[in-house]
C-alpha cells in the first residue's frame, strides 16, 4: 500500500549547473528567489539576454521564496493591482507546460472571509471590481462558504461570526520549491548562470550608472543590475546610496502533520488573522499576522503563533487536535501602500523590485515577465508602470490596505 | 498469548495493574507504566504499520520521542492524529491502529479543556537526566528560584532506561529534595518545545491524557507553559542514530538504547535472539542488560578494528560492518559485510549519538560538527545558558552529573545566589571509553538504504538530488523531503548531512544541518489556543446598558471589540422594516440611543488648544467655552484619520470625542506627538471613555422629553443653542448635557457616569413613552446620517480620502500655518480635479438599493474589461424619509458631475442613477433647531 | 420622575452571583468580588514640581515615586491607595462617594500648577482576588512575576490579564485588587471563572 | 517574546508595548518649506538596516511613555534604552 507522497510526480533528475562565476555579464540579477529566478527565465526566453547571472547569498531560492503559504490569488481591489496579478495568474496557468516542471499549481479557489459589517461591504466592492477589471470572482453567504469549504464554523457563537466571503475559483497554491527549481532549470538550460553562496557587498557606480557589483566572490561587472532581494532590498538598495520605502518584518507560517483530505480550498481571514490550505501531501499550511518590528531574523516571536491558532480553531474547531509540526518565518519587505516597487532607480541601468511584502509568491511569474520587460528596454512595462518608486513624492498610492486589505 | 515478550520480573511497570487496549483492531493487555510501544513489543507485535510512499513493513525504532517510525492513530477515547507508539503512555481503553501516512481528525468538537500558565524563575533546567537532576539540586540549593522540565512520567532521564541502581536511587532522592522545596517547579510529562528570544521557554504539560476515559474533566488535557527564566540549562540528552545500509528499514532493527530501555524499564524483551551492530561502546551496554534479561547475542559486529573480539562470550566482528537486514516483513537474517549471516529477529544497531541541540539552535545558538564525537555539538549562544550532560556530547554518567553540577552552580551564581550543600553524588562503576568510529552509509543497493524511515528517503534519493545539481543539504532536505516528517530528522538528520557530505566528498562540518525550529515536538493546536477561544477569543466590551439591550431584543453589531445594538426588532419584523420605523420614529417623534462606544478624552492644560489645533484640521483655540465644534484628523499624509466633537469645558480644558475603533489609536496619537515631538507643550490627555455613558436623544419631540427630564434646564433654542453643552441635572442626575446632531434633527446627548447609565436610560425611556420614543441602533443612526451627507470614517473612507475628497473644505482651516496633514494637500495628487469626491446616488428607478460596494461606470453597456471604473458605493439604505433608496458614493470628479447619470453594474443588469449632491435630507438644515 | 428606581448600578452588579458561586464550587480556594464604587482618581503632575509634595500632605499618603509601587494612608490606615501609573501619573483610590470631594481638595491643594487632577471612579471597577490559588488563577493570564517577594503587598503594576489591559495591585495575605475597565469587566469575570474551572473541588 | 526594558516599568514583555518604527525621526519644523520629495521622505521612507536600529516603543499596557531601544534587528539583542527626546547613544 502506497500513501499520501508516493503519487507526487518526481522531480527532474538534471536542474542546475554550479558554475564559477564569469568576470562580466549583461544583467546581473540579485537575489535568487522566485522573482530573480523569473525575470532571469524571462530576459532570455522574451528578449532573448541570456548573458546573465542570478547571484544568491545563501542557497537558491531559500529566501521567502522556500517558506510562504504558495497561496495564489489576483482579487486585488485597485485596477493597477488587478493588472499585474491577474497576469500572473495567467502565467500560472501555464508555467508548468511553459517550465515542463510540475509545479503542483491547482486552482482550488480562495475564500476571504469577512466577519464584520465593514469587511462585507469592502469584499463586495473588490468582488464588483474584480469582475469589472476581469478577474473572476463571488460573493457567497455564509451558507456557500460552508458548501465551499465545510470545516468552516459559520455558526454565530464564533467570537466574529463568518458574514460571508469572497471566492475566486481559479486562485489556489503550488509547491514554492518546485516553482523556483522550474524556472532555475529553464533558466539554466537557456543559459543563465545561478550562482549561489554569492552576496553581493557593494554596487559599482561611475557617472551615475551601475557598472558591476562586489561579491563575496569577487567584482563582477554587468551592464545592467536588477536587485530582487526581498527582505534585504534596503541593504541592497543602501550599497547604490538608495533608500527605499520598505521596511522589513518577521512573517511566521507552520504545518500540521499530513492528515486525511478535510480541507479542499484556502480560506483567508484577514480579521482573525489566520490562513489555511491543505498542502498536496496532506500537511495543513498556515500563515499568521506579521510580527510589529523590523527584523532580519528569519524568525518571530511565539505568541503569535499562539494568536494564530486560536484563531484557527474559531474558524476550524476540527483542528483541535491537529499538531505543529514545524513553524519559521521569513523577512518580508512592506511599504506604506502594501503594493510593491518594481522599476526603474535614481541610478541609470540599475533597476529594483520589493515591496511585495506578505504576498508576492503569487506574482512570481507576472513581475518576472514584466521585470524582465523593464530591464530589457530600460522601461516599465505598462504593467508594472504604477508601482514607480516616485509614487510616494507624488502622493500617486496605491493602496491595497486601506480598503480591502488581504495579506498574502 | 499474553505478554509473551514480557521479562518475569524487573522494569518500572506496575504488573499488578493490568491495562487493557486495542490496537489494529485486536485486543491488547499492558501494564500501568507501559507506553503504547512497549506494550506492543511485550505483545510480540513488531510491525506497526507500513511505510509511507514505498508501503513497506516498519517497526518500532526507538523508545522516546524520536522515534521516527511507529506513527499510530488513536481513535479512542478521541481521535488524535498521529502520535508515536513510544510517547503514548498505556491507559485503559485505549483505542490506536497504525498509521501509514495521514492522520484523522476528529469530526465532533473536542470536549477537553487545554490552558496556559505563566512562570518564572532563576534557573530553568530542560531535562531531568543525571545532567538535569545534578543542575537543579544545586540550583535549588542555593535558594534559586527553579523549575526543571523533563517530557517523561517520572525524573531520571536516560538512566529510567539502566539497572545502575545507585544512580537511579540517588535521582529519587533528588527529585524527592526538588519535590519538597517550595521554590522549585518540577513538572513531568512536560516537554520544553519552542527557545525564544531573552530565555523565553514554552513547554507544553500533559497532564490528563495518560488517564485515559478517567481524566477529570475540568482539568486542562494539555498546558502551556510561558517560563521565563534568568537562566537556563539544557540538559536534553542525546538521541542514538543508525546509519545507511540494505534493508535498515526492516521490522526489527532498532537502535541499541531503545532496546536496552525497553528492557530495563519497561521489563520487554524486543526479540529472542539479536545481532549487535555499532561503531561505538554504548551498544554494549545494551548487549548486557538483554544477555542479562534473556535475549540471546547471536553476535556483535563492531566497526572498530581495534574491537576486544570476545565479550561475554559473544563473538565480536571487530572491523566489519553490516551488509543488510534480511526478512519479509521483520528481520530474519542478518547479513554482514564478509558474506556470512546469522539468524536473528533483532538487530540492534548505534552508529553514534546525536547531542539534542534542537532548542539551543532555535534561539541562534551554533552547533559546530566535533569530529571526534562524530556530531554536532553546542558552540555558543547569545542566551544566558548552560549546556550539560549528553546535550553537550559528555555521555559517561559521571561526567554528565559533574557538568550537571557545574551547570546549576554556573546558573545559580550568574543569577545572585551562592552554590550550598547538595546532596552528595553517587559513584559509578564505568570503564573509559575507546573512541568510536563515525560511518554513514555503507556499500550496497543505496534504494533500500534508508536515510529517513518515516519520509521514505534513500541513500538513492539523496544521489539523485546531489546529481541533479544540489549542493546544499537544504536543497536536499526540499528535494528528498528528508528530515520534513513528524520527527523532524531527530534520529535522521545528521545522517542526512552525513550522507549528502560522503556523496559530495565534502566535510559535513562544513555542509551542516539543516535549521532546527520549533517545536521540538509536535504540539497540538488546541494546546496553543488554550482557553482564548469562543467568547473569551477576544474580549467582547459591552457599555453600561448592555443588560437592556439585550432583554429588549436587541441585535448586535461587533464594532471592533465592542458589541452595539444595531437595531431592535419587533415581531416579524426584518431588519428593513425595523429600520423603517426606528428612522420615522427618530425623523417624525423621538429616539434614544446608546452612544457611550464613543472614544472620550479628557485634554487638559495651558496648552490644550494649541495641541488641538496642531492635531484637528480646523481651528479649536476659537472654540469657546461651553461650545462644541466638529473636527476632523488626518494622518501626516492627508488623509482622514477620525472626527469627532470637541467641547471646551475650560479655557485650559477640552473633552474630545472619537469614533469607537478609534479610540486609543487616537489618545496614542496625542501621546506620541505630545511625548515626542513637543514635550514642551503642557497638556496632560486621560481617557474617560468609560467614565461616561452617552445617550443621545433625537428627534422633533426630543425637547419636549429633556424638559419633562431636567425641569430647571432652560432647553429652548436661544438659551440652549446648537453645538453648546451645560452641565444639569437630568432626571435626578448629575449629567453633561450636549446639543449636538448626527441625524440633521434637533437632538441631544445626555452624559452621565457610567454608573448612573441604567437609571437614566430608563428615565428617559418612561419620559419619552407618551411621545412614543423609539430605541434604535447603529443601522439606523447610520441611515439617518447618511440622509444628510455625514460620513463614516472607514465606511465612506478608505485610508485614502482626504477632507476636501469628503466636500469637507470648510473643516479645512486656511488660518493655520500648519496642522496634522496640510502639507500633504498640496502634493501633485491632491491637487487632481479627478480625484474621488464623496457624493449622493440615487437610482433613477427610485427603487433599486444598490450593494455596498458596488462601482460606477459611465457607459451604458460593458465594454470588455477592464471596464473604466468611476468610483463605489460606499453606504446605500432604503430612506423612509426620502421614500426612496439612495446612496453615498466616492466618484472620481463626482462634485463636477452633480446631475450627470452613471451606471451601475448589478449582475447582468446596469443601473442608471444619478449623482447628487450628498445631502439629500432637509439641505437648509431647517430641522435641527426642532 | 420616580427618584428612588435610579439606582447606582456597578459594572458587575450582575455578576455578583456567579462570582459567589466561585468560591463556593472551588471550597475556598478562589475568592472574588468586585468592590464596587471606589472612588478613582487621575493625577498628573510633575514628580518633582510643588504641586507633588501638596498633593501628596492633602492626602496623607506619599505619592509612589517608581513603578510597581502603591503607598497607602493617612499613616495607619489604608482609606487611601495611591497606585503609580507612570512616571507623571497616579491613580488615587479611597473609599465610595469621596470623588468630589477628594477631587476638589487635590486641586486647591495643587493650586496653579500645571496638573491634572480627573475623576475615573466609574472608568474602571474593582476586582477583589484572594484565596491560596489566586495567585495561580492570575499567572495563568498575567505575564508578570507575581511571587511573593516580588509582587507581594503594596505592589502595584500596569498589566495584561488574559486580553485586557489591568491595574494590579497586591494586598495583605496574598490577596490582590484587580482594577478593569468597565467596558472589559464582563469579559474579564467570564474569563476568570473560566480559569477557576480547574480549582473545582470535584467529589 | 522579547523582553523589553521599560525605562519606567522595567522589563515588560513584547505584548505589552507597541512598535513605533525608526527613532529620531521629528516632525518637520516647517513641513510647507518642504519640497514634495523631502516630505514624502518624512512621510514614507525610513531607515531599515540589518544590525542595530534605533527604534521606538510605546509601553501600551502599562505607563504609555514612548521610548527609545537599539535594537539588533537580526538578533533581537537589545543594545540601548532611552527616554525619547533623549539623543542616540553611540554603540560600540
Ligand atoms: C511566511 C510567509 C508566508 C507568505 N505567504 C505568501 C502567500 O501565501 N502568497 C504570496 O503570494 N506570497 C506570500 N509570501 C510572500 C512571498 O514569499 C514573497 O513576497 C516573495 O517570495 C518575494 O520574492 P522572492 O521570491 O524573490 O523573494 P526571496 O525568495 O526572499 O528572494 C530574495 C533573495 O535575495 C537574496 N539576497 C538578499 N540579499 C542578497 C545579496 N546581498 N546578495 C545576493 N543575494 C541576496 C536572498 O537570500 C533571497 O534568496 C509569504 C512570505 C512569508 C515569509
Ligand atoms: N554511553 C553512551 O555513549 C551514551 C550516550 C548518550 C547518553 N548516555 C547516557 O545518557 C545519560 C545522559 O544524561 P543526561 O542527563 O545528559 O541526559 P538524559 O538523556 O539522561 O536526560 C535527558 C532528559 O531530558 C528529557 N528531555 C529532552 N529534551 C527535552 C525537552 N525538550 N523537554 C523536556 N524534556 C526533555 C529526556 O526525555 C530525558 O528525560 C547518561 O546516563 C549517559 O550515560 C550514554
Ligand atoms: C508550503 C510549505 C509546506 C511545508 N511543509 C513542511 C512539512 O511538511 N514538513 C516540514 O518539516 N516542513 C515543511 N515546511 C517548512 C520547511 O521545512 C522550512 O521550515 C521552510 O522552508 C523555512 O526554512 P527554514 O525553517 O529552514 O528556515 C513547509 C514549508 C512550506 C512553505
Ligand atoms: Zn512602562
Amino acid at each position: 500500500m502506497a500513501g499520501p507522497g508516493s503519487d507526487l510526480p518526481d522531480h527532474p533528475d538534471w536542474l542546475w549547473r554550479n558554475p564559477e562565476p564569469k568576470r562580466s555579464y549583461d544583467v546581473i540579477v540579485i537575489g535568487a528567489g522566485g522573482h530573480g529566478l523569473a525575470t532571469a527565465y524571462y530576459l532570455a526566453k522574451n528578449h532573448g539576454i541570456t548573458n546573465v547571472a542570478v547571484l544568491e547569498r545563501g542557497w537558491l531560492a531559500g529566501g521567502n521564496m522556500a517558506r510562504n503559504t504558495t497561496i495564489i490569488r489576483s482579487n486585488y481591489l485597485w485596477d493597477e493591482s488587478a493588472g499585474i496579478y491577474e497576469h500572473a495568474l495567467k502565467l500560472w496557468e501555464g508555467l508548468e507546460e511553459d517550465l515542463d516542471y510540475p509545479i503542483l499549481f491547482s486552482q482550488r479557489g480562495v475564500v476571504n472571509l469577512a466577519h464584520s459589517l465593514q469587511d462585507v461591504r469592502d469584499s463586495v466592492r473588490r468582488v464588483e471590481a474584480n469582475r469589472l477589471n476581469g478577474v473572476d470572482a463571488e460573493w457567497l453567504d455564509p451558507q456557500q462558504v460552508k458548501e465551499v469549504c465545510p470545516i468552516v464554523n459559520v455558526s454565530p457563537d464564533v467570537r466574529y461570526p463568518v458574514l460571508g466571503g469572497t471566492y475566486q475559483p481559479r486562485a489556489g497554491i503550488a509547491k514554492h520549491d518546485y516553482v523556483a527549481w522550474g524556472f532555475a532549470r529553464a533558466a539554466d538550460a537557456l543559459g543563465v548562470d545561478l550562482i549561489q553562496h554569492c552576496e553581493v557587498t557593494g554596487l559599482d557606480i561611475a557617472g551615475g550608472r551601475i557598472t558591476g557589483v562586489q561579491t563575496t566572490r569577487g567584482r563582477i561587472a554587468a551592464g545592467k543590475v536588477a536587485m530582487a532581494a526581498a527582505g534585504h532590498s534596503s541593504v541592497v538598495a543602501r550599497m547604490a546610496g538608495i533608500d527605499l520605502p520598505v521596511q522589513s518584518h518577521p512573517l511566521q507560517a507552520l504545518v500540521s502533520e499530513l492528515l486525511e483530505p478535510v480541507h479542499p480550498t484556502v480560506v483567508m481571514s484577514n480579521a482573525v488573522h489566520v490562513y489555511v490550505s491543505q498542502a498536496h501531501k496532506g500537511e495543513l499550511v498556515m500563515g499568521a499576522g506579521i510580527d510589529s518590528y523590523n527584523g532580519y531574523g528569519q524568525r518571530g516571536a511565539f505568541h503569535i503563533i499562539e494568536r494564530q491558532m486560536s484563531a484557527a480553531l474559531e474558524l476550524f474547531p476540527a483542528f483541535a487536535r491537529a499538531h505543529v509540526l514545524r513553524t519559521w518565518g521569513g523577512i518580508v519587505d512592506v511599504t506604506p501602500d502594501a503594493s510593491p516597487i518594481v522599476g526603474l532607480t535614481p541610478v541609470d541601468e540599475l533597476y529594483v523590485n520589493c515591496g511585495w511584502g506578505t504576498g508576492g509568491f503569487k506574482a512570481t511569474p507576472g513581475v518576472g515577465w514584466c521585470y524582465a520587460h523593464t530591464i530589457a528596454h530600460g522601461e516599465p512595462h505598462p504593467l508594472n508602470a504604477p508601482f514607480s518608486l516616485d509614487r510616494f513624492t507624488t502622493g500617486a498610492l496605491v493602496d491595497e490596505h486601506g480598503a480591502a486589505a488581504v495579506a498574502h | 498469548m499474553s505478554q509473551e515478550f514480557r521479562t518475569t520480573s524487573g522494569g518500572r511497570i506496575d504488573r499488578d495493574q493490568a491495562v487493557r487496549f486495542r490496537f489494529g483492531g485486536r485486543d491488547y493487555e499492558g501494564y500501568a507504566g507501559d507506553t503504547l510501544a512497549s506494550a506492543l513489543l511485550a505483545n510480540g507485535v513488531i510491525q506497526t504499520s507500513t511505510s509511507i510512499k514505498l508501503g513497506r513493513p516498519r517497526g518500532i525504532f526507538a523508545a522516546g520521542v524520536e522515534e521516527p517510525n511507529a506513527l499510530v492513530q488513536v481513535e479512542e477515547p478521541f481521535p488524535e492524529p498521529m502520535l508515536t507508539a513510544t510517547t503514548v503512555e498505556l491507559y485503559d481503553g485505549l483505542v490506536a491502529r497504525g498509521l501509514p501516512g495521514q492522520g484523522r481528525l476528529a469530526n465532533e468538537p473536542d470536549p477537553a479543556r487545554y490552558d496556559a500558565m505563566h512562570a518564572h524563575c532563576d534557573v530553568l533546567v530542560v531535562g531531568a537526566g543525571p545532567a538535569g537532576l545534578a543542575a537543579a539540586s544545586v540550583a535549588a540549593a542555593s535558594g534559586a528560584r527553579v523549575v526543571l522540565v523533563d517530557d517523561q512520567p517520572e525524573p531520571g532521564g536516560s538512566l529510567l532506561g539502566t539497572r545502575e541502581t545507585g544512580a537511579l536511587d540517588w535521582a529519587a532522592s533528588v527529585a524527592a529534595d526538588l519535590r519538597a522545596n517550595p521554590e522549585v517547579r518540577l513538572l513531568t510529562r512536560t516537554t520544553a518545545f519552542g527557545y525564544y528570544d531573552d530565555n523565553y521557554v514554552i513547554a507544553v504539560e500533559r497532564r490528563t491524557n495518560h488517564l485515559g476515559a478517567a481524566a477529570p474533566a475540568h482539568l486542562s488535557r494539555e498546558r502551556i507553559w510561558r517560563i521565563r527564566a534568568r537562566h537556563v540549562v539544557l540538559a536534553t540528552g542525546a538521541h542514538e542514530r543508525s546509519l545507511a545500509f540494505d534493508g535498515n528499514d526492516l521490522p526489527g532493527v532498532m537502535l541499541a538504547g531503545a532496546a536496552r530501555t525497553y528492557v530495563n524499564r519497561y521489563g520487554v524483551r524486543p526479540g529472542r535472539r539479536a545481532v549487535v551492530f555499532t561503531t561505538n561502546d554504548s551498544a554494549y551496554a545494551a548487549a548486557a542488560d538483554l544477555l542479562d534479561a534473556g535475549v540471546e547475542i547471536a553476535a556483535i559486529v563492531d566497526a572498530r578494528p581495534d574491537a576486544n573480539p570476545q565479550w561475554r562470550g559473544v563473538e565480536v566482528l571487530a572491523g566489519h560492518t553490516i551488509a543488510r537486514a534480511r526478512g519479509e516483513d521483520r528481520v530474519a537474517a542478518v547479513v554482514l559485510d564478509d558474506g556470512r549471516e546469522f539468524a536473528a529477529d533483532l538487530l540492534l544497531v548505534s552508529a553514534g549519538w546525536n547531542p539534542a541541540g534542537a532548542l539551543y539552535s532555535q534561539v541562534g545558538g551554533r552547533l559546530r560538527f566535533d569530529a571526534d564525537l562524530g556530531a554536532f555539538r553546542p558552540d555558543g549562544c547569545r542566551q544566558a545558558v548552560e549546556v550539560a550532560g549528553a546535550a553537550n556530547g559528555t555521555y559517561p554518567v559521571v561526567g554528565c552529573l559533574a557538568e550537571g553540577t557545574a551547570a546549576g552552580q554556573k546558573a545559580a551564581e550568574a543569577t545572585g545566589f551562592t552554590a550550598g550543600q547538595v546532596r552528595p553524588l553517587p559513584t559509578i562503576d564505568e570503564r573509559p571509553a575507546t573512541p568510536p568510529v563515525h560511518l554513514w552509509a555503507l556499500p550496497g543497493d543505496e534504494a533500500t538504504q534508508f536515510v529517513d524511515l518515516q519520509r521514505d528517503v534513500t541513500v538513492a534519493d539523496i544521489r539523485r538530488a546531489t546529481g541533479a545539481g544540489m549542493r546544499s543539504v537544504e536543497h536536499v532536505k526540499r528535494y528528498t523531503t528528508a528530515g520534513t516528517a513528524h520527527d523532524q530528522g531527530k534520529t535522521s538528520g545528521t545522517l542526512t548531512s552525513g550522507v549528502v557530505a560522503h556523496l559530495l566528498g565534502v566535510d559535513v562540518g562544513d555542509l551542516g544541518t539543516t535549521t532546527f525550529r520549533p517545536p521540538y515536538a509536535p504540539v497540538s493546536f488546541a494546546a496553543l489556543a488554550g482557553r482564548d477561544r469562543g467568547a473569551l477569543h477576544d474580549p467582547v466590551r459591552v457599555t453600561a446598558l448592555h443588560s437592556w439591550h439585550e432583554a429588549h431584543g436587541a441585535l448586535f453589531e461587533n464594532v471592533g471589540q465592542w458589541k452595539r445594538p444595531w437595531y431592535y426588532p419587533q415581531a416579524g419584523e426584518d431588519l428593513h422594516a425595523a429600520v423603517r420605523r426606528e428612522c420615522r420614529a427618530v425623523r417624525e417623534g423621538v429616539g434614544m440611543m446608546d452612544a457611550s462606544t464613543l472614544g472620550k478624552i479628557d485634554v487638559q492644560g495651558p496648552d490644550a488648544a494649541v495641541l488641538l489645533d496642531r492635531l484637528y484640521t480646523n481651528l479649536i483655540s476659537t472654540l469657546k467655552v461651553g461650545a462644541i465644534r466638529y473636527g476632523v484628523m488626518c494622518r501626516a499624509d492627508g488623509m482622514v484619520f477620525d472626527d469627532g466633537t470637541v467641547i471646551r469645558l475650560a479655557s485650559d480644558r477640552f473633552l474630545v470625542t472619537t469614533t469607537t475603533g478609534n479610540a486609543a489609536a487616537v489618545l496614542d496619537w496625542m501621546e506620541d506627538f505630545l511625548q515626542t515631538e513637543w514635550p514642551d507643550l503642557r497638556v496632560r490627555c486621560t481617557s474617560v471613555t468609560e467614565q461616561w455613558a452617552t445617550v443621545a436623544l433625537v428627534g422633533p419631540r426630543s425637547r419636549e422629553v429633556l424638559g419633562a427630564l431636567a425641569p430647571h434646564l432652560p432647553v429652548d433654542n436661544a438659551d440652549f443653542p446648537f453645538m453648546t453643552w451645560r452641565d444639569t441635572s437630568v432626571a435626578g442626575l448629575p449629567a453633561r448635557v450636549c446639543r449636538i446632531s448626527f441625524s440633521g434633527e434637533l437632538a441631544y446627548e445626555l452624559n452621565v457616569s457610567w454608573w448612573d447609565a441604567l437609571a437614566l436610560w430608563e428615565a428617559v425611556y418612561a419620559a419619552g413613552e407618551p411621545f412614543g420614543i423609539t430605541t434604535y441602533g447603529t443601522e439606523t443612526m447610520h441611515v439617518l446620517r447618511a440622509e444628510k451627507g455625514y460620513p463614516i470614517i472607514g465606511q465612506d473612507t478608505d485610508g485614502t480620502v482626504t477632507p476636501q475628497d469628503l466636500g469637507m473644505d470648510w473643516v479645512v482651516s486656511k488660518k493655520k500655518p500648519d496642522f496634522v496633514g496640510k502639507r500633504s494637500f498640496a502634493r501633485a495628487e491632491n491637487a487632481r480635479p479627478d480625484r474621488k469626491h464623496l457624493v449622493g446616488l440615487l437610482p433613477d428607478d427610485g427603487a433599486t438599493l444598490l450593494p455596498e460596494g458596488a462601482h460606477l461606470v459611465e457607459m451604458e453597456t460593458l465594454p470588455e474589461p477592464p471596464v473604466p471604473m468611476l468610483g463605489h458605493v460606499t453606504s446605500s439604505y432604503h430612506s423612509a424619509a426620502l421614500g426612496r433608496p439612495f446612496a453615498l458614493a466616492l466618484i472620481r470628479g463626482g462634485r463636477d458631475r452633480m446631475g450627470e447619470r452613471v451606471y451601475a453594474p448589478l449582475g447582468e443588469a446596469l443601473v442608471p442613477v444619478t449623482i447628487t449632491s450628498p445631502v439629500l435630507y432637509d439641505p437648509e438644515g431647517t430641522r435641527r433647531d426642532g | 420622575m420616580a427618584e428612588q428606581t435610579l439606582l447606582r448600578q456597578s459594572p458587575l452588579a450582575f455578576a455578583a452571583d456567579r462570582l459567589a458561586e466561585v468560591t463556593r464550587a472551588t471550597g475556598g480556594a478562589v475568592y472574588i468580588a468586585e468592590l464596587p464604587f471606589l472612588t478613582q482618581l487621575n493625577l498628573r503632575l510633575d514628580p518633582k514640581g510643588p504641586a507633588a509634595e501638596a498633593g501628596a500632605l492633602e492626602l496623607g499618603v506619599p505619592l509612589p515615586t517608581g513603578p510597581g509601587a502603591a503607598t497607602s494612608g493617612p499613616a495607619g490606615s489604608d482609606e487611601l491607595t495611591v497606585v503609580w501609573l507612570g512616571p507623571d501619573e497616579w491613580l488615587v483610590i479611597g473609599p465610595p462617594g469621596t470623588e468630589s470631594d477628594l477631587a476638589a481638595r487635590l486641586r486647591s491643594a495643587i493650586g496653579d500648577e500645571h496638573a491634572a487632577v480627573v475623576d475615573v471612579s466609574a472608568q474602571r471597577t474593582t476586582l477583589e482576588l484572594s484565596g491560596p490559588r489566586a495567585r495561580d488563577l492570575l499567572a495563568s493570564g498575567c505575564a508578570l512575576d507575581l511571587h511573593p517577594r516580588v509582587f507581594g503587598e503594596g505592589a502595584s503594576a500596569q498589566t495584561l490579564l488574559a486580553r485586557a489591559q489591568v491595574i494590579l495591585v497586591g494586598r495583605r495575605d496574598g490577596a490582590f485588587r484587580v482594577l478593569v475597565r468597565a467596558s472589559f469587566a464582563a469579559y474579564l469575570v467570564d474569563w476568570l471563572i473560566d480559569a477557576s474551572v480547574e480549582y473545582r473541588v470535584t467529589r | 517574546m522579547m523582553l523589553i526594558p521599560c525605562p519606567w516599568c522595567g522589563p515588560r514583555e513584547e505584548a505589552e508595548f507597541h512598535y513605533g518604527g525608526q527613532a529620531h525621526v521629528s516632525y518637520p519644523a516647517d513641513p510647507a518649506a518642504l519640497s514634495d520629495a523631502d516630505w514624502a521622505r518624512y512621510l514614507f521612507f525610513r531607515d531599515n538596516p540589518k544590525g542595530p536600529f534605533a527604534e521606538r516603543w510605546n509601553h501600551s499596557a502599562s505607563c504609555r511613555r514612548w521610548f527609545n531601544v537599539i535594537r539588533d534587528t537580526v538578533t533581537n539583542e537589545i543594545l540601548a534604552v532611552y527616554p525619547a527626546g533623549q539623543p542616540k547613544p553611540v554603540i560600540a
